[in-house]
């Protein structure tokens, strides 16, 4: 029970408390660039989730079965980007093939997963916070659910914008930043849900 | 014929109703809760929502100025929107913070993207949550009522602490004190009696409709009452719904229109997803009130909502959808 | 009245208006000595002439004659001598061919025109009856109204349906006549359903108007299968789809027509002069009209002889009050504004308002503050904030996601909106925009 | 020492062998075939994704002309340029032509043409048209509402302080949307080199134009007497210019009786200055 | 190309924060104090030149299929030296920047220049493109850095640079500050240099 609890809070934690996007900036740059089409925005988030879950499972093994008994932690960037690099690659081609659609929504994004700091930082942030192989996972879903959820949410207000009048010199980037910044001041308010 | 006549597409007649007369109205339902504010903590709350209302005006037309926009103070809604910001602040809170408060309101929440009705994000309350997360000492020093009803009201703005741990449900003030709005809180929204009988004039003149304000404060009432300090169905739902922002919140600010949806299901689903984000920052967060978060966190929803609850057309066709 | 008002979800209530003329009788409008006959004024092919300059005519004579199915003849409304055939304006706003005919006074009546027994004809005789008396809906649609009663053998009508809600401002025309022509109204109906086979009659009427319900219900009597159908008085009640909706409870499926869920409707005025045609044999050459507004000294109800100006309407009526703004052919709701007063009346004129010039204010358009009020009033549920904002920014497509194309035009979200904004006209254009796209593309493929 | 190099080049490049083969079996079974041209297509076009090709964007069109269904020219906007380039990764050759700008053909501004009424509503043409044709008393009139103005994707457009639309031939890339989006059909494509056109557009009778427009073609002929190569016509009570024919001898403009021609004297060839010293 | 306009180009004209918008993450990450800025900033340069430079070296060597795997690797190893390096001589700095030294290595502008540049150019074109990105990296982030510390805290550089009366607002060196600053930033630029045009 103690320990199902502890794999909630950290879906929790990850989701709303400290969600990755809005207040620990990891994966701004595919966030603020496939935020502008809700369809495609789920696309890339069910990706991300999908890689971000396997990365966490690999990169776990990697490190527990490899590299800790080698000793050899210094290459922990080096080892988990390759793995995460070839992960990416995979379902890339698996989405070629199989939904040419939604890898033509995503288009140039998929590789953009690889360089997606918010894939590396949970591999990371696992080893980091010493999870052990369940509570990885949970967070590395939680971390992208999260991901995704900024995402769609973001994705919603900018179709919204498109209509809106806004000042030529914030149109793209600009107004994005602070409806990003707006969002995040609104997720402050599950700031102490965890103690 | 030399004064030519006037063609455009019909309809040739246009209902009465115009966007000053909505803000209008709406001033006009916030007036008893400012009344009750002054009875309770003095003129101080006066001067308050004055700066903000003034500041608010002022930015509006000030940043219209800038970006070369018309300037459309005379739709009232910056009063409004400077009505609002006071009144979710503390009487005792720095006038600066009001008047920067304010200016954020109107020129970064709203007039960044685009103005009235353009903007996802309930200004009012957005710079109460960036002036909260700016100056939290500041924004959390409350005033003590001029007419008391908890002895300790000065630590604490309003019953909700209280509420939170429930061994101390004994301090709770009487119900009726907490319904007129004889303890501490912010500006506005301490006297639910005078914010329903605003809401009630809103309703009559149908400025606003009973989805959000209903589904809101009845998810918050079931849900207090479900998950009770001492066990299930144990909640003091009663004190929940009188107190905070909640009135204010569900009545004034859950249903802007401008960041909530315009579909009628959607509205009641924004409702629902306010109360059951205030009541968990209610009963599990760390703020002691969730209203103003729970809105924030809804009007980023509001369009993926609206998306998602386009009314069924007349005559659609099931098999086409 | 006891019972509940049969009404529909969403629509708006625009001022009635409706007292300047509501109890003032149908009178005869003076005939002009120049009649402009345009030769389109129903929906479908325009009529070819089968006069020249020079002929003379008798009224009721057929002046253009029918080309194609979805089309009807067009009469002489006076006896006299065509003047010329020349593009004329025509109150849609463009020129057609019309028929200039000077009037001898005489109302010489035409040879062919001769009362009939009514008992004594066959469905298809009356339809053909219908189509040379060039009947089209009165409502102001001007569909060709025989080809409403020829429905395709795999559509199985069951209900008729007369429209006499009359619910735009202002117009007291079906009012009128269902007030002093209740016997025609009904006869008429029976007509249809006899012609349909149909069993089940109804007159929908708005409970504004309690005289005509009184009227109709009175040459009722006890008959069983024709029912009078009182309806809460709210824009838009007289649109076809809402109408239906609002009686039988079925709703036309998008794109579809009122026979897909075997129905049946034609506007009370229709239905009379369908009675009135088969028993004098007269042809549709005059309509009854309600002029009215503050722009004009004496509002009447008048019969008024196809192709009569507007201008001689008008000063029928006692000419101007003050200074006119708008001059509107239909009403206020939905009514086609005009910029000149020479335009005839044709088939689908039901009403003429003027609106004196302090009513016409040029209202300053605000952006949009999503109160909703549009979504709420939108008798089809659509969300025309949406549609009107895509299609001010050009984007059609997204327009037509937002089921532009289901729109029916009432105006019921201008109407109401407290912005002002233009949103009925906006979506018309992305609808004429989506249509055309459809056009090309169907012609492209082929 | 030698286990410190040692291990981490084995470790990772056995790391890296393993993913590799496992990528190599993927690609090999979800290969998918993609025409490089297309990419190269891609590469050489502008970009704009303006739509004026009647594709979706650049990227389709560039997919559609591999595939065959657009020609290698389709691309409006790059022009003879781009198609040259086009063609050569396509392995065809495309004859050239000259560019041409769009102009507005109408001078009916608000001071020579009339109002039949007073227009409220959407700030649109379309939107007006559907008003009796629009609120200018000329049926072929500038309404100047800015429809051509609002779609033009290369801002090449605006209303000119006479409300008419204006082509700025400078930005105008020759999409022909403006041509396309026009109510009124008065916008046209006219060769650069051109000096001379028609600023009107009216098939009305010369008696009507006079009524409700001072500089409108009223089909006088007068041009068309004058012209000395054949190429100005009048045919359905309007003058019109054949461009091939047209030397830009601004003869016609000259004697234009309600100047609707319009020519750029300023940079009149030198030659014809003489010839009209001479007459 | 001369070198200056490369290293000038990446400082000014393609400025990979303010123009290419690239690398947000740690741009909004770190740049809580002005220190911060300066020193993510420079780990950033000194990763991307000597990447840029062994990646135009081995350019004709490495298949393309495989090139961005390899690309990363190569970035990979200069992060993990920057690391170590850092670790070592200022760990008080490596570790407020904590997680984001190794995210170093998914910076965009890191493979993005190694992509766009550095692999279609000669050795010395690319050390120069990596400087001149590198000190436009580093400025935007300590001026960032600089307008968040001062407003947020009220110092610079460690330093009070406010009177003692100023109440320091804790947004700005929250989340929500950096977004917001970010992009009033960008607008501010995109208007000025808007009006420069």
């Amino acid at each position: 029970m103690e320990y199902a609890g502890k794999l909630f809070l950290i879906l929790l934690s990850t989701i709303l408390v400290n969600n990755y996007v809005l207040s620990r900036f990891l994966g701004v740059c595919p966030f603020l660039g496939v935020s502008k089409k809700v369809s495609t925005s789920i696309g890339m988030g069910a990706a991300v989730i999908f890689v971000m879950a396997l990365a966490s499972l690999f990169t776990y093994v990697i490190q527990y079965a490899i590299l800790g008994p080698l000793g050899l932690q210094y290459l922990q960037t080096i080892a988990f980007i390759l793995v995460i690099a070839a992960l990416v690659q995979f379902v890339e081609m698996v989405i070629r093939k199989t939904s040419p659609t939604l890898y033509q929504a995503l288009g140039v994004y998929l590789p953009l997963i690889t360089t997606n700091c918010a894939v590396l930082g949970v591999a990371i942030i696992n080893i980091q916070e010493e999870y052990d192989l369940l509570q990885t996972l949970f967070n590395g879903i939680g971390a992208a659910i999260g991901f995704t959820l900024a995402l769609v949410l973001m994705a919603g207000v900018r179709e919204r914008l498109e209509l809106a009048d806004i000042p030529e010199s914030l149109k793209g980037f600009p107004i994005a930043l602070i409806t990003a910044g707006l969002m995040s001041v609104a997720f402050l308010g599950f700031q102490g849900l965890i103690k | 014929m030399n004064n030519s006549l006037v063609v455009s597409s019909y309809p040739h007649i246009r209902s009465k109703e115009t966007v000053s007369r909505i803000m209008l109205d709406v001033i006009l339902a916030l007036v008893p809760a400012a009344i009750a504010s002054v009875i309770i903590f003095g003129w101080r709350s006066l001067l308050v929502i004055g700066v903000s209302v003034l500041s608010a005006v002022i930015s509006e037309a000030l940043i219209q100025k800038i970006m070369k926009k018309p300037i459309t103070i005379k739709d009232l809604s910056a009063v409004v929107t400077g009505i609002l910001l006071a009144y979710n602040l503390s009487p005792a809170v720095p006038l600066w913070i009001v008047a920067v408060g304010a200016v954020i309101a109107i020129v970064l929440v709203k007039q960044v993207f685009g103005g009235l009705g353009q903007n996802f994000m309930n200004p009012a309350l957005a710079a109460r949550a960036i002036l909260l997360a700016a100056w939290p000492v500041q924004m959390t020093t409350w005033k003590k009522p001029i007419i008391d009803a908890v002895a300790n009201a000065t630590s604490s703005a309003t019953p909700l602490p209280i509420l939170k741990d429930g061994e101390t449900w004994a301090k709770l003030p009487p119900l009726m004190d907490v319904f007129v709005g004889k303890v501490g809180g912010s500006i506005g929204e301490i006297s639910a009696l005078a914010l329903l009988i605003g809401a009630g004039y809103l309703l009559i003149r149908k400025v606003i409709n009973w989805r959000i304000p209903a589904s809101f404060i009845g998810t918050v009432a079931l849900l207090t009452w479900i998950f009770g300090y001492n066990g299930l169905f144990t909640g003091r739902w009663e004190y929940h719904i009188f107190s905070g922002g909640l009135m204010l919140g569900a009545f004034f600010m859950a249903n802007d229109y401008a960041t909530s949806p315009v579909t009628p299901k959607g509205q009641i689903i924004m409702g629902i997803g306010c109360g059951v984000i205030t009541t968990v920052i209610r009963l599990a967060g760390g703020y002691p009130d969730g209203v103003s978060y729970s809105i924030l966190i809804m009007n980023i929803a509001a369009p993926l909502i609206e998306r998602y609850t386009r009314p069924r057309i007349y005559g659609e066709v099931k098999a086409n959808v | 009245m006891g019972f509940k008002l049969l009404s529909f979800r969403g629509g708006t209530r625009p001022p009635g208006n409706k007292h300047f003329t509501k109890n003032k009788n149908i009178e005869k409008a003076k005939v002009p000595a120049l009649v402009y006959i345009p030769l389109k004024q129903h929906v479908g092919a325009p009529c070819e002439a089968v006069v020249k300059p020079g002929d003379q005519v008798k009224m009721g004579q057929v002046i253009g004659k029918q080309m194609g199915f979805i089309s009807v003849p067009i009469h002489s409304s006076v006896s006299g001598k065509v003047k010329s055939i020349i593009p004329f304006p025509i109150p849609q706003g463009n020129k057609e061919m019309t028929v200039v005919i000077e009037n001898d006074g005489l109302d010489t009546l035409d040879d062919s025109i001769k009362p009939r027994d009514i008992n004594a004809l066959s469905a298809d005789e009356i339809r053909n009856i219908i189509l040379d008396a060039g009947i089209v809906g009165l409502g102001s649609a001007t569909f060709p109204t025989h080809v409403k009663l020829s429905p395709p053998a795999d559509k199985h009508i069951d209900t008729v349906i007369l429209n006499g809600a009359e619910c735009e401002s202002y117009l007291t025309t079906d009012d009128r006549i269902m007030i002093e022509q209740a016997d025609e109204v009904v006869a008429g109906l029976r007509v249809i359903m006899g012609v349909l086979d149909v069993k089940m009659g109804y007159i929908g009427i708005e409970s504004n108007k309690p005289e005509a319900i009184a009227a109709i219900e009175k040459v009722i009597g006890n008959e069983s299968n024709i029912r009078v159908k009182v309806l809460k008085d709210k824009y838009p009640q007289g649109c076809e789809r809402k109408l239906i909706e609002t009686i039988t409870g079925r709703q036309i499926p998008s794109g579809g027509l009122p026979m897909d869920v075997g129905v049946i409707v034609n506007n009370v005025g229709t239905a009379a002069q369908i009675y009135k045609s088969i028993i004098t044999g007269m042809p549709l050459i005059e309509k009854v009209i309600t002029v009215s507004g503050r722009g004009v000294e004496n509002p009447r109800n008048l019969l008024v002889r196809i192709g009569t100006l507007l201008e001689d309407l008008i000063d029928d009526c006692g000419g101007y009050a003050g200074d006119p703004g708008k001059v509107i052919i239909g009403g206020p709701m939905m009514g086609m504004a005009q910029h000149s007063l020479e335009v005839p009346v044709t088939k689908c004129v039901s009403g003429i308002v003027v609106l004196p010039k302090e009513e016409v204010k040029d209202e300053e358009i605000l952006p949009c503050i999503r109160c909703g009020k549009c979504v709420e009033v939108c008798p089809i549920h659509l969300m025309p904030l949406h549609i009107s904002a895509y299609s001010l920014k050009g984007d059609y497509e997204s327009c037509k996601k937002f089921n532009a194309l289901d729109c029916v035009e009432c105006g019921s979200c201008s109407y109401i909106c407290p912005a002002k904004r233009p949103l009925q006209h906006s979506i018309k254009v992305a609808k004429e925009a989506i249509i055309a796209e459809n056009k090309g593309k169907a012609s492209g493929d082929q | 020492m030698l286990n410190d190099i040692l291990m981490p080049i084995v470790s990772l490049g056995g790391i890296s062998l393993v993913f590799g083969a496992g990528l190599a079996f993927a690609s090999h079974k979800f290969a998918i075939k993609v025409d490089h041209r297309v990419d190269e297509v891609r590469e050489v076009l502008p970009g704009a994704n303006c739509g004026a090709c009647g594709y979706p964007g650049c990227d389709a069109f560039a997919t559609a002309v591999v595939v065959g269904d657009a020609p290698v020219s389709g691309c409006t906007v790059g022009g003879a340029k781009v198609a040259e380039k086009v063609g050569a990764i396509m392995g065809q050759t495309v004859t050239e032509t000259e560019k041409k700008v769009a102009k507005v053909l109408c001078n009916g501004d608000c001071e020579s043409a009339k109002n039949k009424y007073e227009y409220q509503g959407v700030e649109d043409c379309v939107a007006a048209a559907m008003f009796h044709g629009g609120p200018k008393e000329c049926n072929y009139g500038c309404m100047g509402l800015g429809t051509c103005v609002r779609a033009c994707p290369f801002d090449a457009l605006y209303i000119n302080d006479k409300g008419i639309a204006v082509v700025d031939e400078e930005k105008c890339t020759g999409c022909e949307i403006c041509v396309s989006v026009c109510p009124k059909n008065i916008i046209e494509m006219i060769p650069v080199s051109s000096q001379v056109q028609v600023m009107c557009k009216s098939e009305d009778k010369g008696r009507d134009v006079r009524k409700y427009c001072t500089v409108g073609c009223i089909a006088c002929k007068i041009c068309e007497k004058a012209c000395e190569y054949d190429a100005i016509k009048v045919n359905d009570n309007i003058a019109r210019i054949d461009y091939e024919k047209c030397v830009n001898c601004m003869v016609c403009a000259e004697k234009c009786p309600t100047k609707s021609i319009y020519a750029d004297f300023d940079n009149r060839d030198p030659k014809f200055i003489k010839s009209a010293d001479k007459n | 190309m001369k070198k200056s306009k490369i290293i000038l180009n990446g400082i000014i004209t393609e400025n990979p924060t303010f123009r290419l918008v690239l690398g947000m993450c740690p741009t909004l990450a770190v740049t809580t104090a002005a220190i911060n800025g300066v020193g993510m900033g420079l780990a950033t340069a000194f990763v991307l030149i000597c990447s840029n430079l062994v990646i135009s070296l081995l350019k004709d060597y490495i298949p393309s299929q495989v090139r961005i795997p390899s690309f990363i690797v190569v970035a990979a190893t200069f992060v993990t030296i920057t690391g170590m390096l850092m670790e070592a001589y200022v760990p008080t700095l490596f570790n407020s920047l904590g997680i984001f030294i190794p995210l170093i290595v998914v910076n965009c502008i890191i493979l993005g220049r190694a992509e766009s540049f550095a692999s279609k150019s000669t050795p010395m074109d690319a050390v120069a493109d990596g400087l001149g990105m590198g000190l436009g990296f580093t400025i935007s982030l300590t001026l960032l850095g600089i307008i968040r510390a001062v407003l947020g805290s009220g110092t610079i550089f460690g330093a009070r640079l406010m009177p003692q009366a100023f109440n320091p607002a804790v947004i700005m060196i929250l989340p929500p500050g950096a977004f917001i600053t970010l992009g009033l930033l960008l607008g501010l630029l995109n208007k000025l240099t808007a009006k420069a045009r």
